[in-house]
């Protein structure tokens, strides 16, 4: 199985079966709804299928990087197309994987221009691939602006407006800017982005610059031993310019507007992938190239996701925008993950890629169910909806589950997640992380069980008629996405056996011997 | 044997774990309604045969089994398996058996819902009963807590089952929010045992306790977080509040989660994990004084709960207190017994005031009245589970009572004991106040309409007296391994004729007036206090509405208008400077000239100043 | 081969299109700009057969890397210029296209010599040489009043600047006492007054040419009003003279680098701040695009601030980027304003779903500007950016990223009006030909060197070694 | 580049010339500063063209002094080519006011502002 696997370069295969895809769905199937839904499907499961058997095949007894590719791209400088897995990214390619055929079910009824919707959308997921399974940095690098640019058409194309009332000492700025529109996260979100982008690459220059300007390749710069001062700089490039993506306090702001204002398959991916691509960023290129600073400097780490955790969940608990609320949950969820990195322990580390992976498909799947109610809702006010159950009970369903793993329900996959975590940080060197990451889940069981009950229990709203529960494909991406949570949260060990032959080096890495 | 002891734990386990995957995967089996109802309790009925078999038949010998569940370098972090112990055996036959008893009786108690409606119920129950069997049978506290949780999640699912209930809907969160409090207690506190020591498992902890590797620094703590789970799954104070609310979901659940199973949870925990609790001794302290005070506390509350089901409830806590408050006090045994009995006789109780409310369509005990004439089928197992409860021998609350009274007196601590003592008074009181008011008090409404229970709802209440009875008489014969002083006895006994007299005199009587008694100081103060239920409700309402919602209102506020006002404040400039800045783009050739000539003038100054740099 | 063997093709095709002038009849003499076309392609073809000739010493003409490079640049932008100027256009550029042409032609040899010049009067002679026929062509549309004033700012601006700058060039030669640049050079390490005045003085004639903040000021308004096929060669051929001519003048050889740098680091922030705020509000696609020219302007600078050999050869190499990307996007506001008589940012509404591949077109190039990887603007950012890092200019690249987001803000809002607006007209926009296969030779240009840049990186970074 | 204090090499003096150079250099700054005033004030475009011609002129008279001090006629010959550009430079700049004028109907530099921001 491995040997057809290199062979067939699956790692080539499933970052760019979804480009293949987009061409052709630009190309030939102009003007055919369904053929372009079925090429996207079928270019998906490509990915998914290949991405699924390297997971089986990985050797877990091996560890280290597998599926290894490489070709030179520009050999005087040391840039090469050179891709690879180990057991972290595997399970990043996997949950991407899981989240873009869910999304591309989620999307089935995108009505306008749907061709360049699916395009778009696939362009976008050969970005976030690549940036998983490639091993050189400036391919790295170059796979990231392919995953956030078409961001910016995708919310302002097929977004939706919310509504945000100027206010506070800075009103005159929101009239300017016009926040809440969806032309306005967009362009927040883009801009946010590549100017979080320029410090990574940045930060990538100082490491090509520094190890001798002979390569890009991760494995070359991991051999490589920095300057514990350079290392300390460029580890707060990257943790800013990661840390954007992957919404750390005070850096998160174009998160929930961007996850609001994007469509349904869109925030998915975005929420799902894109901010666990931020977290990580951080362990694989902060940790794992620059050991010395990550270990002066998660004290910092871990502190900021603190704030993530609690202050996250707070804002989340002050929204009325159902969209807003799953956004802000995410800000929480990322400050676990980051939280769980920054302990630097087994179960910490563990547990922050096993949060990556299950608040990825836990907010794929509520991000997608509440792209349904606001399908057949056409609100998003949390507080005019209620006893949707009654009519979409599917939903509901999926719904608690989704947020029973979001408040760390066991049987869940956020269960274990959040378990590992605080596992991590009470053995870590700042045991009082737990408590942040304690009251946390607190808070989070508190808005997504209030906002539960408020639209799926309680007598129906008058506001609403003609409700219906999901149908057709709409039920893929909402089954496919409970059974993940539910199989990985009975059984961990699927995802945690491979992850921990990569977490534990890095920690010999960063800890010593 | 031992291995066969296992397999068969297991299967017990597995049974309603299979009804719960059939009924929740396959769709159209769950819509039949009662099909589904039968699927499950032909699962738990199998699983009760099983739990008899192994309770009866087994090898009598304690076994363990554990399989990895997290990976780690060298060797796995947790586990999770099973353990065959008497604790396990005692109580996979009580959850089997009241569970079955329960889902019967559902059938009855709910023959006018709809088909879904009663399939996801049954679904609910499944699940309900293999995380209550996976809980009992957990070798590890990360296991217990991971069935801990499921048992919470259904109990919230359940509480919840009238959805579009509002009342329902708020009492669901409600007991979903308080019980997580204090698991999140329960989680850091087994998260801390396992930073110290490596390991989630009973096993190895006790020997570490045995051993006196435990207690490390900081074991109080880490203690006292794990107790705090209890607190919240057994209603201690402060965390007692949900349960009342609770009975907002269907009878027959009050019955089998919040009276007889689930919310004995923490006590059975407790008493697992009591060689650990034993090397805390302060926290031991605390159980047993948090119990005493609750048990009162709630009797309070009981004693002027109009209710009949709330008056169970608070009946539940007080109890659950007796039992927290013998394993305080260092019985755990005689806890866990009480534990026993009460579940048999309080699970009667409510299936019992479910058939009244089946009957009569209220809940409000003075609605009722003259009831034992139209339903005496129902009222007299009611008076067999008041009696019980009321401590009347020779059923089997008094020698569970009476075995936790002994102990506690044994024990040195005269203040719980007393407490414990004026609680299991007021028990009786209250409960024949019940007895009296509803069954035997005046008619406020004819109750043409009103008949005894059907078949499948009178069936397990019968054989639920029948095994109180049964037990009673057992403990009356066999039992009493703890010799109590006969004075205790009598103590025992004479408070539960004090607490009917008082009752007989105020409700059926009309001795003594029961206003008149509760306005009369102190007791007026108990009483109004008891009434507004210590205003914890409302603190509790108060801290939710006013310090989470409105600090997280103040976060939200912050968020949106001053870290992202910024960021908009400083585009806006950027913005508004574009627009500043193109002002000196007027359009006159010779303003463009003056840019020229200042330009020159600036470099030459800049230059100037480069040149005479220091 | 002669030094001189471009200028005197290109002193022939003038002649050639001279007499097809005088011989030309009837109101459409567009043919005569397929003849330049011809010539301008021979003479880019002949340019890359050239090679480089080692110039004698003191020579005032030189041949050398720097030259060639700049003249391959120069003719390849003509080329494109000239190419859609081929397309239909309305009245005096259809009749008067042999004066056109020669007066572009004429610009175009000033260049030439401008790159190769190694004197000072020399330089002076192509720099107006180049200039005066820029006047003109502003103005070619002389019943149009917008275009005439602009001509006429455009003037004026331009021949203050030069007299200036010819002011400054007299007291460098009073100083340096001959006019040979190698002699300046000698000379600029003496640090007499009176010759860093006269190259201060000189500077502002560079800068209006480059559009340095503040002589920019004639860009906006001469953009706007001007013909778009001569505004998009107006925008980087004589942009990369000046350039050139700067690092003739400034660095070649001088040694004066740590002089200059930090007057042209204050010269680079100032642009770029300028040119990237002015651009936001602007709601003319061609004067947002002479907005973010100037922010462009202020980036090449920030190589030029660098005063090393890799930061010129950034420069060039940005160059080329600019040259690309910028014509390519006023070649699609010409597509677009033949298409919707507006050059108004809302004429590009919905442009995806009426012309997808302009839109795709314009997409890129705005990429290119705004320095997304993948397209050319990119690596030139970046490589500047390296450039001034390397010479410690830190807190210029840092305003100059963060100005980089401002300037994808406004790239942004044209890709918003392209893809994201609804289309106020429907149907597909027909395209001209000619102005179709201009504007791919552009998109060509920007992804080829923007996946593949090393070559040209490779030949600036040798163009450049000598100068320094 | 070097600072204050270096050796510098002063302009010989001439014979026979009762004024020295730098009498040549300021006249030719005063005739600069009336051209750049001319320019910056006169509000008819004819005017700032004189103003053009001044600045010019000034430079020729720097070059011509130069020359004549420096003892070399490259000076004279720059100067040659500066007078030439500047006819041809007028030539334009008059064309242009011409055809603005058929335009627009004035030739007041205020007054051409259609184009701004």
């Amino acid at each position: 199985m491995t040997d057809f696997l290199v062979r067939i370069h699956a790692l080539s295969v499933i970052t760019w079966s979804p480009f293949v895809g987009a061409l052709l769905i630009m190309f030939t199937a102009r003007r055919h709804p369904l053929a372009v839904r079925l090429i996207a499907t079928v270019s998906v499961s490509v990915s998914t299928v290949l991405s699924i058997l390297a997971y089986a095949a990985y050797n877990r007894d091996a560890a280290g990087f597998q599926f290894y590719e490489k070709a030179p791209l520009v050999e005087q400088l040391g840039i090469g197309y050179e891709l690879g897995v180990d057991g972290i990214s595997l399970l990043m390619v996997l949950l991407t994987s899981i989240i873009i055929f869910a999304g591309v079910f989620a999307s089935w009824t995108v009505a306008t221009r749907s061709q360049e919707f699916y395009a778009l959308l696939l362009a976008l997921v050969t970005g976030v691939y690549g940036v998983f399974v490639s091993l050189d940095l400036f391919v790295f690098f170059l796979f990231y602006e392919l995953a956030v640019l078409p961001m910016y058409l995708l919310i302002g194309i097929w977004g939706s407006s919310g509504d945000v009332r100027p206010r506070g000492i800075f009103a005159w700025a929101y009239r300017e800017t016009g926040v809440g529109s969806k032309e306005y996260a967009a362009m927040k979100l883009t801009l946010y982005l590549l100017f979080g982008s320029a410090f990574i690459l940045v930060g990538i220059f100082a490491l090509y610059v520094s190890a001798g300007a002979t390569s890009f390749s991760f494995l070359d710069l991991e051999a490589a031993s920095f300057d514990p001062r350079l290392q300390r700089w460029v580890f707060l490039a990257f943790y800013v310019g990661f840390g954007i993506l992957a919404g750390i306090w005070p850096l998160h702001t174009w998160s929930p507007d961007g996850h609001a204002s994007a469509p349904t398959a869109v925030s998915m991916l975005h929420a799902g992938v894109l901010m666990k691509l931020g977290a990580y960023g951080v362990v694989r290129m902060g940790m794992g190239l620059l050991p010395d600073a990550a270990a002066s400097l998660v004290w910092l780490v871990g502190g900021i996701a603190c704030i993530n955790v609690v202050y996250g969940a707070l804002s989340a608990m002050a929204q009325v925008d159902l969209k807003y609320v799953i956004a802000y949950s995410s800000v929480s969820h990322m400050g676990l993950v980051m939280l769980g990195a920054a302990t630097l322990t087994e179960a910490g580390l563990n547990g922050s890629v096993f949060q990556m992976f299950a608040h990825g498909v836990m907010t794929g799947l509520f991000f997608a169910l509440v792209g349904l109610v606001y399908e057949k809702a056409h609100s998003r006010a949390i507080f005019s909806m209620g006893g949707f159950g009654r009519a979409m009970p599917g939903i509901a369903t999926a719904f608690t589950i989704g947020g029973l793993s979001s408040l760390g329900l066991p049987a869940t996959s956020g269960f274990v997640a959040e378990l590992l975590t605080f596992m991590g940080a009470w053995a870590s060197a700042h045991p009082w992380w737990l408590v942040p990451a304690v009251a946390g889940t607190f808070l989070t069981a508190v808005y997504v069980l209030r906002v539960a009950k408020q639209i799926f229990w309680g007598p129906p709203s008058p506001h609403f008629s003609h409700l219906e529960d999901a149908k057709g494909p709409e039920w893929v991406a909402i089954v496919v996405l409970v059974a993940v949570i539910v199989v990985f949260g009975l059984l961990p060990s699927l995802a945690l056996a491979p992850v921990d032959t990569a977490t534990v080096p890095l920690l010999a890495r960063i800890l010593g011997p | 044997m031992a291995a066969q002891d296992l397999r068969d734990a297991l299967v017990v386990l597995a049974l309603p774990f299979a009804a719960f995957l059939l009924l929740g995967v396959v769709r159209p089996l769950r819509r039949r309604g009662r099909l589904a109802g039968i699927v499950s309790i032909v699962a738990v009925a199998a699983a009760l045969v099983v739990a008899v078999r192994l309770e009866l038949f087994g090898a009598g010998s304690d076994a363990v089994g554990l399989w990895p569940w997290l990976p780690g370098d060298g060797g796995p972090m947790a586990s999770v398996g099973a353990v065959v112990d008497v604790l396990s055996r005692k109580m996979l036959v009580l959850v089997t058996l009241v569970s079955l008893l329960v889902q019967i009786y559902s059938l009855g108690y709910l023959h006018e819902e709809s088909a879904p409606g009663l399939g996801r119920y049954f679904a609910y129950h499944a699940l309900f009963a293999f995380s209550m069997l996976g809980l009992v049978l957990s070798p590890s506290f990360l296991q217990m807590f991971i069935f801990w949780e499921l048992v919470g999640l259904c109990s919230y699912l359940l509480i919840g089952y009238y959805y579009d209930r509002p009342s329902a809907a708020r009492a669901a969160v409600k007991a979903f929010w308080i019980t997580r409090l204090g698991d999140l207690g329960f989680v850091a506190g087994i998260v801390m045992l396992w930073a110290a020591t490596g390991t989630f498992d009973f096993a190895p902890l006790f020997a570490m306790a045995k051993e006196g590797t435990i207690p490390f620094e900081g074991f109080g703590l880490v203690m006292f977080l794990i107790y705090l789970g209890a607190v919240g799954k057994s209603a201690q104070f402060p965390l007692h509040v949900w349960l009342p609310d609770a009975m907002e979901g269907p009878t027959p659940v009050s019955a089998l989660i919040h009276a007889a199973t689930m919310v004995t949870a923490g006590v059975f925990m407790v008493t697992r994990a009591y060689p650990l609790f034993v090397a805390a001794p302060d926290v031991l302290w605390l159980i047993g004084t948090v119990g005493a005070f609750t048990a009162l506390l709630a009797a309070t509350m009981a004693c002027v709960e109009n209710d009949i089901k709330r008056v169970l409830a608070y009946s539940t806590v007080s109890q659950l207190s007796f039992m927290m408050a013998a394993i305080g006090s260092g019985v755990p045994r005689a806890g866990f017994l009480h534990l026993l009995t009460h579940g048999l006789f309080k699970a009667l109780l409510f299936l019992g005031a479910g058939a009244v409310i089946h009957a009569v369509g209220t809940n409000d005990i003075f609605r009722m009245g003259r009831l034992f004439r139209a339903l005496p089928g129902t009222g007299t197992v009611f008076l067999v589970g008041t009696l019980a409860l009321a401590g009347i021998p020779p059923l089997p609350g008094f020698f569970s009572k009476e075995a936790i009274l002994t102990g506690v007196w044994e024990s040195g601590r005269t203040g719980v004991f007393a407490v414990l003592a004026l609680t299991a008074f007021l028990t009786a009181f209250y409960m024949f106040r019940v007895m009296f008011v509803a069954f035997f008090g005046r008619a406020h409404a004819p109750y043409e309409h009103a008949h005894d229970a059907p078949p499948s709802m009178a069936v397990p209440l019968w054989v639920l007296a029948g095994l109180t009875v049964l037990a009673g008489l057992r403990l009356a014969m066999g039992g009493g391994e703890e010799h109590a002083p006969p004075w205790l006895l009598a103590l025992s006994l004479a408070l539960a004729v004090a607490g009917f007299v008082l009752a007989w005199a105020a409700y059926q009587a009309g001795v003594v007036s029961a206003s008149a008694l509760a306005s009369t100081f102190p007791l007026s103060l108990v009483d109004s206090l008891a009434r507004r239920r210590y205003f914890l409700d409302a603190l509790y309402a108060g801290l939710y509405r006013g310090v989470m919602l409105g600090f997280s209102r103040l976060i939200g506020w912050i968020d949106r208008y001053l870290v992202d006002g910024l960021l908009n404040f400083l585009s806006a400039c950027t913005l508004r400077g574009g627009d500043l800045l193109r002002g000196i783009q007027s359009g006159r050739a010779q303003d463009y000239l003056y840019g020229v000539a200042f330009g020159l003038l600036a470099l030459v100054v800049w230059a100037q100043l480069w040149l005479r740099r220091p | 081969m002669s030094p001189f063997t471009l200028e005197a093709g290109l002193g022939v095709l003038l002649l050639v299109v001279f007499v097809a002038g005088l011989a030309a009849r009837g109101s459409d003499r567009r043919w005569i700009g397929w003849l330049v076309l011809a010539g301008v392609a021979g003479l880019e073809a002949l340019a890359f057969a050239l090679s480089p000739v080692e110039p004698a010493p003191g020579a005032i003409f030189v041949q050398d890397g720097l030259a060639l490079f700049a003249k391959r640049l120069f003719l390849a932008a003509t080329l494109v210029g000239v190419l859609c100027g081929l397309a239909p256009a309305a009245g005096p550029f259809a009749r008067r296209a042999a004066e056109y042409h020669l007066l572009l032609l004429s610009s175009l040899l000033g260049m030439l010599v401008l790159a190769s010049a190694r004197d000072v009067i020399l330089l002076f002679v192509a720099f107006e040489l180049m200039s005066i026929p820029l006047y003109v062509l502003a103005g070619f549309a002389k019943r149009d009043g917008t275009a005439v004033e602009a001509a006429l700012k455009f003037f004026l601006v331009g021949s203050v600047s030069s007299a200036v700058m010819a002011y400054g060039l007299s007291f460098v030669y009073g100083a340096a006492r001959t006019t040979a640049l190698a002699g300046v050079a000698r000379a600029a390490s003496s640090g007499d007054p009176l010759l860093i005045l006269g190259l201060l003085a000189a500077l502002t004639g560079f800068g209006f040419k480059i559009a340095a903040f503040p002589f920019h000021m004639w860009v906006p308004d001469t953009y706007e009003a001007a013909s778009t096929p001569f505004v998009a060669w107006l925008s980087v051929a004589p942009k990369a003279a000046g350039f050139v001519a700067i690092f003739r003048v400034y660095f070649e050889g001088t040694g004066a680098g740590a002089f200059w740098g930090p007057i042209v680091a204050a010269l680079a922030a100032v642009t770029i701040v300028a040119g990237n705020l002015m651009a936001l509000p602007q709601e003319n696609a061609k004067r947002l695009l002479a907005y973010s020219g100037i922010a462009h302007i202020g980036y090449m600078l920030v190589g030029v601030a660098a005063a090393s050999a890799s930061g010129t050869a950034m420069v060039l190499f940005y160059l080329v980027a600019y040259v690309f990307g910028n014509m390519g996007a006023f070649l699609v506001v010409e597509a677009v304003a033949r298409a919707e008589g507006s050059e108004h940012l809302g004429a590009f509404r919905g442009l995806a779903q009426r012309s997808p591949l302009l839109a795709l077109a314009m997409l890129l190039f705005l990429l290119s500007l705004g320095g997304i990887p993948f397209v050319a603007g990119f690596w030139a950012k970046l490589y500047v950016f390296w450039a001034a890092a390397s010479a410690g200019l830190y807190w210029l690249v840092l305003l100059g990223a963060i100005l980089t987001v401002v300037a994808l803000f406004y790239y942004l809002v044209v890709a918003r009006r392209m893809y994201i607006d609804a289309p106020v007209h429907s149907g597909r926009i027909r395209l001209d030909p000619a102005l179709t296969i201009a504007v791919l030779l552009c998109v060509l240009g920007v992804v080829a060197l923007g996946l593949w840049p090393k070559p040209l990186v490779m030949a600036a970074l040798r163009v450049a070694a000598p100068l320094y | 580049m070097g600072g204050v204090g270096e050796e510098r090499r002063s302009l010989p003096p001439t014979s026979n010339d009762p004024v020295g150079l730098n009498a040549y250099l300021i006249l030719a700054a005063l005739v600069f500063s009336v051209g750049l005033a001319g320019v910056l004030t006169r509000r008819n475009a004819i005017g700032i063209l004189l103003g053009i011609e001044l600045m010019l002129n000034a430079v020729n008279i720097n070059l011509a002094a130069f020359s004549r001090f420096g003892g070399d006629l490259t000076g004279v010959v720059f100067a040659l080519f500066t007078i030439a550009i500047t006819v041809a430079e007028m030539g334009v700049g008059l064309a242009l006011v011409i055809a603005i004028f058929r335009a627009r109907r004035t030739v007041e530099a205020d007054r051409l502002d259609l184009l701004k921001g």
